[in-house]
């Protein structure tokens, strides 16, 4: 079903992410529940895919699946090739190398991914000094480097905040300063917007987007607003259920859905005819 | 889904808090006793307040747990016990939910004055030492179960006081009570109808927790001579008679397993019960004080 | 444990007309204010409660033939002040308060603050140890349960914990008693130090310390050794409560979207328990442990007597029993004081803990 | 110096640990009257007279000897020369008058022990104790630790006085100032009390050990104590766990105690209108068995003849009217009336005598009554609040004991009719004409054999129709480790710290 | 469906909020003007859409009108009457027109009761005694009769949301107040929602004060809308002039950074940067 741009992904050694076949079972006790039908999903490098669908339909579970964080009692088969190695088959200890180094993650609710106690240096640090054995002052070089990169305000000194120190947009940011820090070659952006104000929201998809074109990362981009994915997203896939029901580039699957989903689901939006607005702020 | 999860919950309810086995234990442990205290000692042959038999004599085949210094047989005291023991701790955990609910219900909703009254008491009570306070009740009022009752329902309330005015707090800014206001319903139709349902299950498995911790401290007053009357068969007291008789180990070690029985029964239960709570009540309840 | 402010999500306030220089101060402030306020409720109650109590003081005080003497009597009530109103008798109390001065035994004549300087640090040094052991031992086993949520470890150390909460502290003690000293001989008998022991010079009252000050080595093991049946007796108890908190509060967080996100960074699991995890849990941890503490120091009566430890439990049991009331009322107020004092502690580690008390 | 306390030597170097659950209320002999409090004093503080070991029949010489006038109403006693304080310097007269004076002028608990007694220097070597009636008891009442003699310099400098204004009891409970066998060394109410050997004592009872730690340890805790060697000296032991721990080298020394465990029955129609009745007091009488009560307390324990223990002057060696019959007591109880009703039995709960609970007695004589068809209900109280009900005389049947404030009969006339006892039993002064009358000629009796003649009657009359039972007289078990090889024991001092070898 | 007839302008007005301001004291003393001097008004049968970023002030605002929330200064009149603040008491006869569906879903229905008899509680304050059942209520909003027996448990966020419009329209209220009751909906559902909240008010001529952060939606069920912005309105107007020709910049950036689902990969408009 991988029906995006073909040449893009060579395949041995892809830059980027892909999965194939992804299945996931949860057992618990003696029910076995099915999340994920087998899903395909192509993530290359200097790309940002989208992955739309309905509340439960398993794309948090996909993301999940790949960065080996999912619940107790999952059973995954199938493949997600990085770098040549399926993740799914990977041992914990070198799932753990790669989390945070080359493949990163950012949650919904930035207030919520950041622990409330520990202070915005530490926690943008640590993982820095684990993975690419930095010094403390290196460390914190690169950190102020990272926030201006996310245009924090005075990075220096929101090294020493706290995250309720911040609004929404700007714990954002640093979340995404965050997954950043150690070059990651694929990050996992789990409905980054969602918690957030439309104005916020145009500030962090920017920062997105030029994070992936400046720095060619692969981005799986979760979220259940089609506005931001068609904002965004280079490629769409739509998710119903468990299972992958479309998949196409970001016109197509907007202007000329396929499946009867997809098509429910734009039908159900507003319709937006030309905003008159001088974008006196660009 | 949602219907599927519709059509499968109510039956499922119960059987939820009881699939966990340590659940099953519990409750079975739990029904045991209520029968021997409702039926299998008033029919038992030999009668606990007889001092008929050799004293301290060891467990063996005439008397299976041994007998106690004043002659009497141990067993049929340890199944008496629970006549007392059990009504007697459960009554005190009931009137503490009742008192403390009630009044925590009565802070939590209607806030200001009556909240700051109603807690600054509350802080009081936990404030000035348990023990002392439940011994100069005791003194005062003369050894007897019921004073003592009394004197641990008057410590043991305000931790109830505080669980239930965090859940009311919690749960009268929900849309549900401000719906239930503005369509009209007065302060009590409002906590009687909407608050108190959907906040009385964490505190039942506080209090059921919190069964076992009473016969503790009810045994504890016995020991320290200002519970149980004697010769009523009361496990704490038979307890703290064993301690004097120490060698005699047979004396406090049956009821003392008689009380951790029922402890553990409580608190299998009451675990199992705050787990299958959703997790947002089970936080108030293990924020509970001791 | 500290209110939550119901104000949820992301406040941007729109216009904030006054702003707080000082939270932490300010915080601090208000909670020690409040500590007063309830010093002063304590010291009501103690003397409400006292004066309620329906014997009579004077036949407890006195011998059976001086109580029999109306003129003895009369000289005693004249004494204590019992021939006053109530009122005038709480305002002279409250001005002796003031003083320090706790009033005098009537059952030994010494000052009651005598007394409890040196029973109260007995108790301390007990429960000190106690919840030492607890939290080094409740929340080790309560995280190891949690992260090992519905496995056998978590089940068996569930259970045992349940035991622990189960069973008579006054039976457990002189069974541990039983085995430890007279079978096993591994600990040395009742009491703080052994009976040819001369005791440490008085310096916090509490044996291990003074005798280290002192320099006394041979001292503080004998201190140490026979410190530790009991407060392992007592810790069983704290020890079944902090593990069944840990647990909770350990999954609590274990729920919650940073663990996830620390774990998505690749941190070592080590790192993720010990500097997210727990730091999560220990508001919760601390609440506890501050009221288990609290019930430790009033507490510990039970296990006092079977270990002649001669602390503040034992001290307010007689006194209460011997309805030798200025004695109830000192130690209702200074166990009420150290109980505010120690509920003011945990709310200042709070403070310490969670930035979001300490910069608003 | 820590380590372990057990000793294999009795040198004067060595020390002694006594288990013993106290009492204790103040180290000033001038203050005390409780078991602990006489323990401490007979240990600092030599009397005047003293009893030889535990023969409380005859008063013997101690600072001084005494000569006692025909009316018994003047006691002369002449100092002894040779004994000294513990500062060295001798015992005086003065001394002697002053600590006297003080037990009566700082009207402590001990006081009434010299009530109406005048005392006066008569020379350097002499001093009376001069009373208004006949008080043939104060001999046996001046060795009483609360009336040892002070080192009255010492005591004076440091706040003692002769009367209310007397500030001494805080010195008193860090430094002893005495001329017993020893010395305070250190003195802690609630847990221990150090005592080292008086090296100026020049006494007849020379200290067997150097040391003695005298701690504050419960019953049970002091039976694991002896038996792991921890203590030498166990002074509470129940019967119970005094016949546990036989066998292997402790041994125990049983004896009857000289406390006296009684039943009251309310005389007042008000209080109860049972309890009042004569036939109903006989069944209750009748209807204990008295051998399983005195089995309860155990070898050494007996059945008292009246109130009066054995072990002194005028006790009755047993009497048919305190005897089980209970075919008897159900024909009493047929003809008193009674039909069930409930009625209350006051006791003490925190009180052990000998180890022993009231509350097993109490428990026992209820089972007991129940089968002859007496329906007691158990109200037991803390004794501070009990104290109350009892001294109020509003007890309908008390279950309480008494010890002896000196080893004298005349102790035991406060329970007959309108005197401290007998009104706590609602027996009013004028209740019994006859009893009264025999109270008076025991009073007056001087001699031994007269006295115990008197005394006798006095408690059979009593014994007939009088509102108390006496049920049992204790045990007193002291259990001593291997290493000891003998203890005095005392009904006045329980045990003299000196006599531990 | 966007812009039916405006309500008549002789419409009555069932709604006048006068220069309303409400402060928040915080713990700590500090005043948080949430609401600062807010004028509104609405006619029956009219749809006003309340938009602005979150914590504005349009849940301060909905809750000053149905009298939750003291206000500081200004007035609210409610069919010509003052809205008196709610007190502990139980609330006067003539404010039980004032209605209100909440935001969470999850939160706005008993849990406890069966729905059936939390929508009769509201059948029971409506003056026409006969104008609905419950039945009809459930088929309004699209669930079966059956589901009256029901908890809310069983259903599912769009549906309890229904669940709580045919409560509030049930009581015939004259003015019906949604507080982003569509917010945690999934996209999918959202407009349909909305859409049936404007149909049910207007069909039994209620005036409805829609809240939403999503202009999107509120420009195809209002009338009219106001913009709000840290406790003020910056523009208020009919919904098209204020969509085609916003005059406030605050609008326009607000109007600017919504993504167009156009699928032309076009990024919204940036805010300008906010100190915070
Ligand atoms: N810990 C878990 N155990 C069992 N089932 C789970 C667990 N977490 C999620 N699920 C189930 O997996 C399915 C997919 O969930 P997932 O979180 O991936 O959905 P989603 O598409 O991200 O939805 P949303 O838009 O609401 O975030 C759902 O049916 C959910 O109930
Ligand atoms: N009870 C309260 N106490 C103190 N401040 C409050 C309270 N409720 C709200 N606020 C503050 O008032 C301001 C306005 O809040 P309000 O809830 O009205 O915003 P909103 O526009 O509804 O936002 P949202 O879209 O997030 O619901 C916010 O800054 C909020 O933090
Ligand atoms: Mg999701
Ligand atoms: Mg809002």
């Amino acid at each position: 079903m991988a029906g995006i741009n073909a040449s893009a992904a060579p395949a041995t050694v892809s830059p980027g992410l892909s999965i194939r076949g992804l299945r996931l079972e949860i057992r618990n006790g003696k029910s076995i529940k099915t999340i994920l039908k087998g899903i395909d999903v192509e993530v290359p490098a200097g790309r940002i895919t989208g992955l739309a669908g309905e509340s439960g339909s398993g794309k948090t579970m996909t993301a999940m699946a790949v960065c080996g964080l999912l619940p107790d009692g999952s059973v995954t088969s199938g493949d997600a090739i990085f770098e040549g190695q399926n993740l799914l088959d990977l041992s914990p200890r070198r799932m753990n190398a790669l989390r945070g180094r080359k493949i990163s993650m950012i949650f919904q609710d930035p207030t919520a991914s950041l622990h409330p106690m520990i202070s915005i240096g530490g926690q943008l640090t640590d993982h820095m000094r684990h993975h690419m054995k930095y010094g403390k002052a290196e460390a914190h070089h690169r950190a102020v480097e990272l926030l201006t990169m996310v245009e924090v305000p005075r990075p220096e000194e929101a090294l020493r905040k706290f995250p309720h120190q911040f609004s929404g947009g700007q714990l954002q940011r640093i979340a995404i300063a965050i997954a950043l820090a150690c070059n990651p070659s694929v990050l996992l952006a789990d409905e980054p917007t969602t918690a957030l104000d439309v104005t916020v929201q145009a500030g962090v998809l920017r920062l997105l987007r030029r994070l992936c074109d400046d720095l060619g990362i692969a981005i799986l981009l979760v979220t259940h607003d089609l506005g931001v994915m068609s904002a965004l997203a280079d490629t769409i896939a739509v998710m119903r259920n468990g299972e992958v029901v479309e998949t196409g580039n970001r016109f197509q699957v907007i202007t000329s859905p396929k499946h009867p989903y997809t098509k429910a689901l734009i039908d159900a939006l507003p319709t937006h005819e030309a905003i008159m607005v001088d974008d006196d702020d660009e | 889904m949602s219907l599927e999860q519709g059509l499968t919950r109510p039956r499922f309810r119960l059987p939820a808090t009881l699939r966990n086995p340590m659940a099953v234990v519990g409750a079975s442990i739990i029904l045991l006793w209520i029968l021997v205290a409702a039926v299998i000692s008033h029919i038992w042959p030999v009668d606990p307040l007889a001092q008929n038999f050799d004293r301290l004599l060891p467990p063996g085949a005439a008397h299976w747990f041994g007998t106690d210094q004043l002659g009497r047989d141990v067993l049929s005291r340890t199944l008496a016990g629970s006549q007392t023991s059990l009504p007697l701790s459960l009554l005190l955990v009931v009137c503490a939910m009742i008192l403390g609910g009630s009044l925590g219900a009565i802070a939590g909703y209607f806030g200001k004055a009556i909240d700051e009254t109603i807690m600054r008491i509350a802080d009081l009570v936990f404030a000035f030492p348990t023990i002392i306070l439940a011994m100069v009740i005791a003194a005062a009022l003369g050894p007897s179960l019921t004073n003592a009752v009394i004197a641990m329902l008057i410590v043991s309330w305000p931790s109830y006081a505080r669980v239930m005015r965090s859940l009311v707090i919690g749960a009268r800014g929900s849309e549900y009570v401000i719906a239930g206001r503005l369509m009209g319903s007065g302060a009590f139709t409002s906590l009687w109808r909407d608050i108190l349902p959907n906040v009385l299950a964490p505190l039942l498995v506080l209090a059921t927790l919190d069964v076992g911790t009473a016969i503790l401290l009810l045994s504890g007053l016995s020991f320290l001579g200002l519970g149980a009357v004697p010769p009523t068969p009361d496990w704490g007291a038979m307890v703290s008679d064993g301690v004097q008789q120490f060698s005699s180990w047979w004396i406090a070690v049956f009821p003392g397993l008689a009380i951790l029985s029922v402890v553990l029964a409580f608190n299998f239960l009451g675990d199992a019960w705050r787990d299958s709570l959703d997790p947002r009540t089970a936080d108030a309840v293990q924020g509970r004080a001791i | 444990m500290p209110e939550s402010s119901n104000s949820g999500g992301q406040a941007r306030p729109a216009k904030a007309t006054a702003r707080g220089h000082h939270p932490l101060a300010r915080y601090l402030a208000t909670r020690l204010g409040l500590s007063v306020l309830l010093v002063f409720g304590v010291t009501l109650v103690t003397f409400v409660l006292t004066n309620l109590v329906p014997a009579d003081p004077v036949q407890a005080a006195l011998g059976e033939q001086a109580a029999a003497d109306p003129q003895i009597v009369a000289q005693f009530r004249k004494q204590a002040g019992l021939d006053q109103p109530l009122p005038v008798q709480y305002v002279n109390y409250l001005g002796r308060l003031l003083t320090g001065n706790l009033g005098t035994s009537n059952q030994t004549r010494l000052p009651v603050s005598q007394e409890i300087a040196k029973a109260f640090p007995a108790t301390a040094e007990l429960a000190l140890v106690a919840i030492l052991i607890s939290i080094v031992i409740g929340v080790a086993l309560g995280l190891w349960a949690a992260l090992r949520r519905r496995r056998a470890a978590d089940h068996v150390i569930r259970a045992v914990s349940l035991v622990g909460l189960s069973i008579p502290t006054f039976w457990l003690a002189l069974l541990m008693y039983y085995i430890f000293f007279f079978k096993l001989r591994i600990f040395p008998g009742s009491g703080r130090l052994s009976p040819t022991a001369i005791a440490p010079p008085h310096v916090t009252g509490l044996y291990t310390v003074d005798s280290l000050l002192a320099g006394q080595l041979d001292n503080f093991a004998d201190a140490l050794s026979h410190l530790i049946l009991p407060a392992l007796v007592l810790a069983l108890y704290t020890v079944g409560l902090l593990t069944r908190f840990s647990r909770s509060s350990v999954l609590d967080v274990l729920n919650q979207d940073f663990v996830k996100a620390a774990k998505a960074k690749g941190l070592p699991a080590r790192v993720v328990v010990t500097r997210y995890v727990l730091r999560g849990a220990l508001v919760p941890i601390i609440t506890i442990v501050g009221l288990a503490f609290g019930s430790l120091l009033s507490g510990t009566v039970l296990v006092e007597k079977v270990f002649a430890w001669h602390g503040i439990g034992e001290y307010a049991f007689t006194a209460a029993t011997k309805l030798d009331l200025p004695a109830v009322m000192g130690v209702g107020l200074v166990v009420g004081i150290v109980y505010i004092g120690i509920n003011f502690l945990v709310d200042v580690l709070y403070g310490v803990i969670d930035p979001r008390v300490r910069i608003q | 110096s820590s380590g372990s306390s057990s000793n294999t030597n009795t040198g004067s170097s060595s020390s002694v640990v006594v288990d013993s659950s106290f009492d204790l209320k103040t180290a000033d002999p001038a203050r005390e009257f409780e078991t602990t409090g006489a323990i401490v004093a007979h240990a600092l503080y030599e009397s005047l007279l003293t009893f030889n070991g535990d023969d409380v029949t005859k008063p013997v010489d101690g600072l001084a000897s005494y000569k006692i006038s025909d009316d018994a109403k003047v006691v002369t006693l002449t100092m002894k020369a040779g004994h000294t304080f513990s500062d060295g310097t001798p015992v005086t007269v003065d001394d002697a008058v002053f600590s006297l004076e003080r037990v009566q002028g700082i009207k402590g608990n001990p006081s009434f022990l010299l009530d109406g007694v005048k005392v006066a220097k008569v020379d350097d070597h002499t001093l009376t104790l001069t009373s208004a009636h006949a008080n043939p008891a104060l001999p046996f009442i001046l060795p009483n630790g609360a009336l040892g003699i002070v080192n009255s310099k010492v005591v004076k400098a440091n706040g003692g006085t002769t009367d209310a204004n007397d500030k001494a009891e805080a010195f008193l409970n860090k430094t002893s100032a005495g001329s017993g066998p020893y010395q305070l060394e250190s003195y802690d109410v609630a847990s221990q009390v150090v005592f080292t050997a008086n090296t100026k004592y020049t006494g007849s009872e020379k200290p067997g050990h150097g040391r003695v730690v005298l701690r504050n340890v419960a019953g049970p805790t002091q039976k694991l104590n002896i038996q792991a060697g921890d203590s030498q000296v166990a002074l509470d032991l129940n019967p119970d766990q005094a016949k546990e721990v036989q066998g292997g080298d402790l041994k125990t020394i049983s004896g009857a105690s000289p406390y006296m465990i009684f039943l009251l029955m309310n005389q007042n129609q008000a209080v109860n209108k049972f309890t009042s009745n004569q036939d109903f007091m006989t069944a209750v009488r009748r209807g204990i068995d008295y051998g399983k009560i005195v089995s309860l307390a155990g070898t050494g324990a007996v059945q008292p003849g009246g109130v009066i223990p054995s072990l002194f002057v005028g006790a009755l060696k047993s009497d048919p009217s305190n005897s089980f019959d209970a075919t008897a007591a159900k024909a009493s109880l047929a003809k008193s009336g009674y039909s069930g009703e409930e009625i209350p039995l006051n006791f003490p709960n925190d009180i052990t005598v000998q180890g022993l609970e009231l509350q097993s007695i109490a428990a026992s004589v209820q089972a007991q009554l129940k089968t002859i068809g007496i329906n007691v209900k158990l109200a037991p109280q803390p004794v501070a609040t009990e104290l109350d009900a009892y001294r109020g005389g509003k007890e309908s049947i008390g279950l309480w004991y008494w010890g002896p404030d000196y080893p004298d009969p005349a102790d035991y006339l406060v329970f007959t009719p309108g005197q401290l006892v007998g009104l706590r039993a609602g027996w009013a002064a004028n209740a019994s004409p006859s009893i009264t009358a025999l109270a008076n000629k025991a009073q007056a009796a001087t001699g031994n054999d007269a006295r115990q003649a008197a005394y006798e009657d006095l408690q059979r009359a009593m014994n007939k129709t009088g509102p108390f039972i006496p049920l049992l007289q204790p045990a007193k078990n002291v259990v001593t480790a291997g290493t000891i090889s003998s203890v005095s024991l005392n009904p006045v001092w329980t045990i003299d710290l000196a006599g531990i070898k | 469906m966007t812009n039916e007839t405006p309500a008549g302008d002789g419409a009555e007005e069932i709604l006048a909020v006068n220069d309303i301001t409400v402060t928040y004291r915080r713990p700590g003393r500090s005043l948080l003007t949430a609401v600062d001097g807010v004028s509104l008004s609405l006619r029956r049968s009219e749809v006003l859409g309340l938009v602005g970023e979150s914590g504005c002030g349009k849940s301060t605002t909905a809750r000053a009108v149905c009298g939750l929330e003291p206000l500081t200064s200004g007035s609210v009149l409610f069919n010509g009457e003052p809205v008196s603040p709610l007190s502990m008491k139980r609330r006067p006869k003539h404010l039980l027109g004032i209605q209100m569906v909440f935001q969470n879903p999850y939160a706005s229905l008993n849990p406890r009761r069966r729905i059936g008899s939390q929508i009769e509680d509201g059948l029971g304050l409506n003056r026409q005694r006969d104008a609905w059942n419950v039945n009809e209520l459930l088929e309004k909003v699209g669930l079966h009769p059956s589901d009256r027996d029901k908890y809310p448990h069983q259903f599912s966020g769009g549906q309890r949301q229904r669940i709580a419009i045919a409560r509030a329209i049930g009581t015939g209220p004259d003015l019906l107040i949604g507080d982003e009751p569509i917010a945690s909906l999934d996209a999918s559902l959202q407009q349909r929602v909305a859409a049936l909240m404007r149909d049910l008010a207007i069909q039994a001529g209620s005036g409805l004060l829609f809240i939403s952060h999503d202009l999107a939606i509120v420009r195809t069920i209002a009338d009219r809308v106001a913009v709000m912005n840290r406790g003020i309105i910056e523009e208020e107007g009919p919904v098209d002039t204020v969509w085609r020709h916003p005059t406030s910049a605050y609008a326009r950036r607000l109007l600017a950074a919504i993504p167009v689902a156009d699928g032309l990969g076009k990024l919204p408009g940036l805010p300008t940067r906010r100190q915070n």
